[in-house]
């Protein structure tokens, strides 16, 4: 068996309590410590806890948060309805099977596949150890079909169990055992390793608000956006800040209002249903200039839809969902990782510029668990421009050129005014007039419109006449795709947009000089991002939508063939 | 930026802006504005350490005729403002201000959830059984039958209790004033500010415009029959069975207000990293 | 003088108490009884109740629900504030003004329009009839310059009061004769009087709901949307329905849904704040597919606003606000009579689709008055597809072409079912299967883009290369624009659009065929209307957006410039 | 469409649906289940005239468990949606159904105005001290020191006393029920039902996964050791100390319910148009 894979993906399932989260995590803890790259991404039926799951584990020479085209090797503790995952779980002929005759054969939905099937005794080998577990078994297995080292595996045991380290380890090698009687998919071996960290979307983007300076959250818990909350609630309180649960999220937002009012840079995040209850608030921060951060990790909508699973649907919410004019900030972080830098600009910019901006995650991120290059920070500084007395009667509301009139701070003497929602002349009085409305309305435009978000509006890759336009989580498929299609030689443009709101129309323009086809790829049935770049920009050539809604993810060949379409 | 220690002492009116009020002629918030410069006069504090937050409404206009801070947020979410505020600012004096559509309709749920978090603020709804700003509809507090247009004939529906309410939800502090006497409801909230924890300060302040009958309360209030009492199964009798005309402080709790940001923080951000290293 | 006038403006301004409005509705209807159409518009000053405030009265002999562009005449009972309205009162050396000398004189920003000052003493005329008053002078002064006859005013008088009745008609008499001294705006003749309706666009709405068979209504009050429910509640006791006054708008929204769910046509009115509360449960609607109608009343945003002033700048939450993908009807009336139709139609489609749909009515409508030909209603039949047993399973949500599935009413045995915003699949029971995800989602789209209004979408006027796109209340301008433009012989097209979601873009393309400018206004500042019309259609030539913010209309000489411009 | 008169009596089989619920083995919520099904089958009622309402949790996923009508909506709008129905439907029995989640926190202010309003319907809430659904958050039942991820060491915050809101707010009809008793969970939801009003059924239903300690309430419920009273002052004062073990109807109040759509209209639509006609 030759080590010549630079990628293997493979999945875990079984019902229950047979353990497959906990084999799939040491499996990419295992990775990491062997130096490779990783990702671990999962499923699970509807019950509320111990149903059938699957963990979906990938590992790599490159750092990806995408998921392959399909699973090298699908191993079940039992079959137990795990064809509910079939179309999760892509398999092909050059696939294995990996199950326990004990539990009968692989579901056909597998099977026709072309996969084929090598049982391997995990209950019965479980029972050779005493304290052993078939889903030790499996992880060795599965290590053993990767090529990943004993030690590796060894370490991530140690590392993950509390007790039972001992018939792990036996459990595990005796796995690895059964992985070199069968036809593998050995990993290249990768070369230097670099500084990493082994995070989550969700902790990524907890971390970067704390970057940015958010020192008071509220919250309501809402999948797939609590665990994002829950990182945050011990953090918060060792850098000095603190964690609020809220009665709703009408609450939550408004608690973060009165907070950042208060000179406390703030930030809630939630999900779709979530964020529809935050709207009324956002339109408040976004007239009383107060800055505030949503951090939307989205789900499958619309309404509760599949809390579970993701979907980039809440563009449309979170660009119009406004009532009257009211110009905010949405940011999409178009990696994993990137969920820390996106948050922490989300909030200098919702800071510098005194207004709402939302973070546009998804589960997919979100719940997805990666290894990742630790991200090179950029020094930006970005600061709420704070006033101070000078004898003048202060003017909350003045009208800058710049659209950013300085802020006094509670505490601050001589310079006292009322925040107001409701519209205002420049002192922050009550004004009905026409005049004061236009003029208030043209500040707040301009304050976001004369943005110049430099190189961050969008990572820009590849060069030739085809396009392709996407953000977020469809952004690794895509990138992998790209990297494919370089790979033979044909290049394409791929522009992923951070800056979603305000639109950088001359920076796309420049983007897109030249393409002759422009494909606009996306996760959501309406193709709202479509309906948005057609709206706020010029778009060259042939237009095409690549667009579904979740919850499966873009597979990178499926995008591959779109590139290189003749 | 603080005051100079020396700073002399304020009076009321120092605390009132001037802008002036759009409030109808005659109507119960003059005189809630006069008591609230007045007990921020009386507790020797100064404008820039003070925050006034409110929701919509007649009543929820208050902030921008005091000199201090204030926050005109949107309706009903003016107890989650204050709770933002002075969680991330605890050096803060936070006064919400509300209404009994406000506070006790759209904003009931904050109303519960305030009392039972404890945070150290007083809430000061201005009741005056009516939706005054948008003209004259039934609030939660309005008498089953009185009629209105939305409503002719009455609601139906019985009253709100505030009182009884925040009793039941665990606030600290719990009176009722009257805005016939400025003077009055200017000691009780000298008082509620005082209490640590969640206070609430129901004000009786009439409506001219939609309840005119309302400036037949000046009759009916009176000061509470008994004393105070720290026993919530005492308060609960007492407040089940009051005509809503008994002013004072009905009850007063001991429970520990809810804790503001830490002073400092105790690790750094790469401390945090830590957690994500391989 | 001479009686060559086809519509006269007058606003009649004064402090509070000074009973502007009670004259103005009392000249609206003696207009009416004279045989003329009329319009009154109001404004006022911050104060809750008493403040400054002007009534605006149309009188005209073609009916339309347009402010003209200048004022014929502005009286005032006093001057006290008068010029804080003076944006929204436009006067030119034409106009006249009218003031008490014992009040001072008028002010500048009125004199400098060139307008002419004649005094009248008018509370010394009131002094000389026991019980008069200076506003029934003024009345009279109004209806004089106007030459409305005596026995118009004095039936108007007699309708309006309950006691004083002889001394108004005596006091409205000597203002009569002080206009004879006076040079005025003598109306033409109107020759046979139609059916008419003195209505609001509130009232409008809603008797047009009770038409689409709505027979439940809860709602929380909000201005401008209030005297819409307030003219229901009486008006649904009377036609066997209710409306409960909610805690809340998340209460009445999922009130209305509830109701709506037990097989009764449900409805709420709000406003832009209102709408945002509604967003969440709106989704709901989608998903569960049950139908309810949200009238939109648009105040000046964005957050509280200008609560009691017009600006059409809630397209954007209605079209885009839902979380997820969520298609759903909107529908804006095109003039204040049609607010009866357009939410009778509402209520159909919200019915027959079983789907949300959102009636965009603003505070201009809401809040005018005029005198209309009785609407001509059309007899479409809209019913909700009721399903009984016939034996089988039943499938809530089984995939029909057209995608409406009939729905089972709770007392109908056999065919129980659960209403679900979650996901689901045909039965109704949750799914997180991306098969079922997707079908559902195509299912909901379906009977949205399948749709075909007929001509209803749009009102089409006129031929000739030059269009201009607009919508709801913009309408009535531009249709005053078109006339004048016509009656000079240039001829344009106007395509104002009633159904905005679904979009139509072949019936817009036919529209449109041929047209080199194209126009498209609306009353906002960040051009809500222009974007959508952009991601929705291919708009041909050269596109031009005339748009400002609330709250002052557009008048039609603004607009006409703009079409005829070469 | 109504049953025909002479249909057999049901069985609480008949009111249960085969989709298998999605709760976790030993969830209290599966009593509560067998609970509605008996207690529809006393009441004698057929499924097609019982309409289920919730909102989102895991309690609220009961809707579909039974083969009544169901509605299962957002999150904290089980009353609005079940008051809408009953009002426009009174006809139809409208149980509502909600977790201490979704009914005391997000769907507090709901719970207030429903208890107010006294809608003819039985309002039934599986309280197990945390939010189930979202995997273990403190929920306003929670006790102040319970430590989760989200609040490690608790929340410092009182509880939430839902049979003294519900008083306090005006409920006619308050209960607490044990859903380790699955017959006495069904003869109160019978009584319940039969009031007429806003009937109040906190049903304390253990959640085995995150409150695994929750198993021990088999040992401290007990029945209320005196019989319901109709008199409000006195059920605050017991409800007050009551410990929160209590079983059985705990208050019966006498208001009339809020009235539903009229029988039949008096005016037609052409008489409204006179109200325009000039
Ligand atoms: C979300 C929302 N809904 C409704 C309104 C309309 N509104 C403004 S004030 C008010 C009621 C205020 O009543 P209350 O709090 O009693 O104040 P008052 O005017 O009587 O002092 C309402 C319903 C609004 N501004 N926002
Ligand atoms: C608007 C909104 N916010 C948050 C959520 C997430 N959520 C779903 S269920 C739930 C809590 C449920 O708790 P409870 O009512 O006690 O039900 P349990 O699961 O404990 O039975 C939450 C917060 C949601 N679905 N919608
Ligand atoms: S309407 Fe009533 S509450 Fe509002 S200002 Fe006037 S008197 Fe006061
Ligand atoms: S998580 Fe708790 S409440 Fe939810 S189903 Fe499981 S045991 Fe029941
Ligand atoms: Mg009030
Ligand atoms: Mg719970």
């Amino acid at each position: 068996m030759k080590a010549n894979h630079s990628s293997v993906s493979v999945a875990l399932a079984g019902s229950g309590g047979a353990g497959v989260m906990t084999a799939g995590n040491m499996l990419l803890e295992a990775a990491a410590a062997a130096g490779y790259y990783g990702l671990m991404t999962r499923t699970s039926g509807p019950q509320i806890r111990g149903g059938e799951a699957a963990a979906m584990v990938r590992v790599s020479t490159f750092a990806t948060d995408a998921q392959d085209d399909r699973f090298q090797v699908l191993a079940a503790i039992d079959w137990q309805n795990v064809n509910r995952f079939a179309t999760e779980l892509p398999l092909g002929p050059e696939s294995i099977l990996i199950g326990d005759q004990a539990h009968g054969e692989p579901p056909e939905v597998f099977t026709k596949t072309g996969a084929r099937y090598f049982p391997v005794p995990l209950k019965q080998l479980a029972g050779q150890v005493q304290g052993g577990w078939p889903n030790m078994i499996a992880l060795g297995v599965l290590a053993g079909l990767m090529g990943l080292p004993a030690q590796a595996l060894e370490a991530a045991i140690n590392k993950a169990m509390k007790k039972g380290v001992e018939a792990g380890i036996a459990a595990a090698k005796l796995g690895l055992a059964q992985a070199a009687n069968l036809d593998g998919f050995k990993l290249k071996e990768i070369p230097a390793k670099s500084s990493r960290w082994l995070i989550t979307g969700n902790e990524a983007a907890g971390y970067g608000a704390l970057r940015g300076g958010v020192r008071f959250v509220a919250a309501y818990p809402i999948t797939p956006a609590t665990e994002l909350l829950e990182w945050l609630s011990p953090a918060l309180t060792k850098v000095g800040g603190t964690l609020v649960q809220a009665e709703d999220e009408l609450a939550s937002i408004n608690m973060a209002l009165g907070a950042s009012y208060g000179g406390v840079p703030a930030l809630t995040a939630t999900s779709g249903p979530g964020l529809s209850l935050m709207i009324e608030a956002l339109g408040l921060g976004v007239t009383a200039e107060v800055p505030v951060v949503v951090v939307d990790v989205m789900r499958t909508g619309p309404s509760t839809g599949i809390a579970t699973k993701s979907e980039q649907a809440d563009l449309n919410i979170a660009l119009y969902g406004l009532h009257g004019d009211a110009p905010h900030i949405v940011i999409a972080p178009n990696s994993l990782s990137d969920c820390v830098a996106a948050t922490e600009w989300a909030v200098g910019l919702a800071e510098s510029l005194q207004v709402p901006a939302i973070v546009l995650s998804d589960q997919y991120f979100g719940q997805a668990r990666a290894v990742v290059d630790v991200p090179a920070f950029e020094k930006k500084s970005f600061h709420r421009a704070k006033a101070n007395s000078n004898g003048q009667p202060y003017k909350r509301y003045a009208l800058t050129d710049s659209g950013v009139s300085p802020m006094a701070i509670p505490g601050t003497p001589g310079i006292t005014y009322t925040a107001d929602g409701l519209e205002h002349n420049e002192r922050g009085t009550p004004s009905s007039q026409s005049g004061d409305h236009l003029a208030q309305m043209e500040k707040r435009a301009r304050k976001i419109s004369q943005l110049d978000p430099g190189d961050a509006w969008a990572s820009i890759e590849g060069e030739g006449d085809v396009a392709l336009l996407t953000f977020g989580s469809c952004t690794g498929p895509a990138r992998e795709a790209f990297a494919r299609a370089r790979a033979e030689g044909f290049d394409a443009r791929l522009v992923s947009l951070r800056m979603l709101a305000p639109a950088q129309p001359a920076k796309l323009k420049q983007a897109l000089a030249g393409v002759k086809r422009v494909l606009v790829l996306e996760q959501n049935h309406s193709g709202q991002f479509l309906r948005y770049l057609r709206s706020e920009y010029e778009l060259p050539g042939e237009v095409k939508s690549l667009r579904r809604p979740g919850p499966l993810p873009f597979r990178p060949e499926e995008i591959y063939r779109e590139i290189v379409r003749p | 930026m603080n005051a100079p220690i020396t700073s002399p002492a304020l009076t009321a009116k120092d605390f009132k802006s001037d802008y002036k009020p759009v409030w109808c002629p005659g109507c119960g918030d003059y005189s809630v504005l006069t008591a609230v410069t007045k007990a921020l006069a009386m507790l020797e504090l100064r404008p820039e350490n003070v925050a006034v937050v409110s929701g919509i409404g007649c009543s929820s206009r208050i902030p921008a005729y005091t000199t201090c801070y204030g926050f005109h947020g949107v309706h009903g979410r003016s107890l989650p403002a204050g709770t933002g505020l002075k969680v991330a600012r605890p050096d803060l004096t936070v006064l919400v201000a509300s209404g009994d559509g406000d506070g006790y309709s759209i904003g009931g749920n904050h109303f519960l959830h305030a009392c039972r978090r404890n945070v150290d603020l007083t809430y000061i709804v201005m009741d005056n059984h009516v939706y005054g700003m948008t003209k004259g509809q039934p609030s939660p507090t309005t008498e089953p039958d009185w009629s209105s247009k939305l409503a002719p004939g009455g609601t139906g529906v019985r009253e709100f209790h505030p009182l009884v309410i925040a009793l039941a939800s665990g606030a600290n502090f719990i009176a009722r004033a009257f805005s016939g006497d400025p003077n009055g409801v200017a000691a009780l909230i000298v008082e509620a500010v005082r209490h640590p924890g969640f206070s609430f300060v129901e004000v009786l302040s009439p409506c001219v415009t939609f309840r005119p009958e309302q400036r037949g309360w000046k009759e009916s209030a009176r000061p509470a029959p008994v004393a105070y009492t720290d026993d919530p199964a005492r308060a609960a009798r007492r407040l089940m069975t009051d005509d809503g005309f008994n002013i004072g402080v009905l009850y007063k709790g001991r429970r520990a207000p809810f804790a503001g940001l830490p002073a400092a923080p105790t690790h750094s951000l790469a401390d945090l990293e830590g957690g994500f290293r391989l």
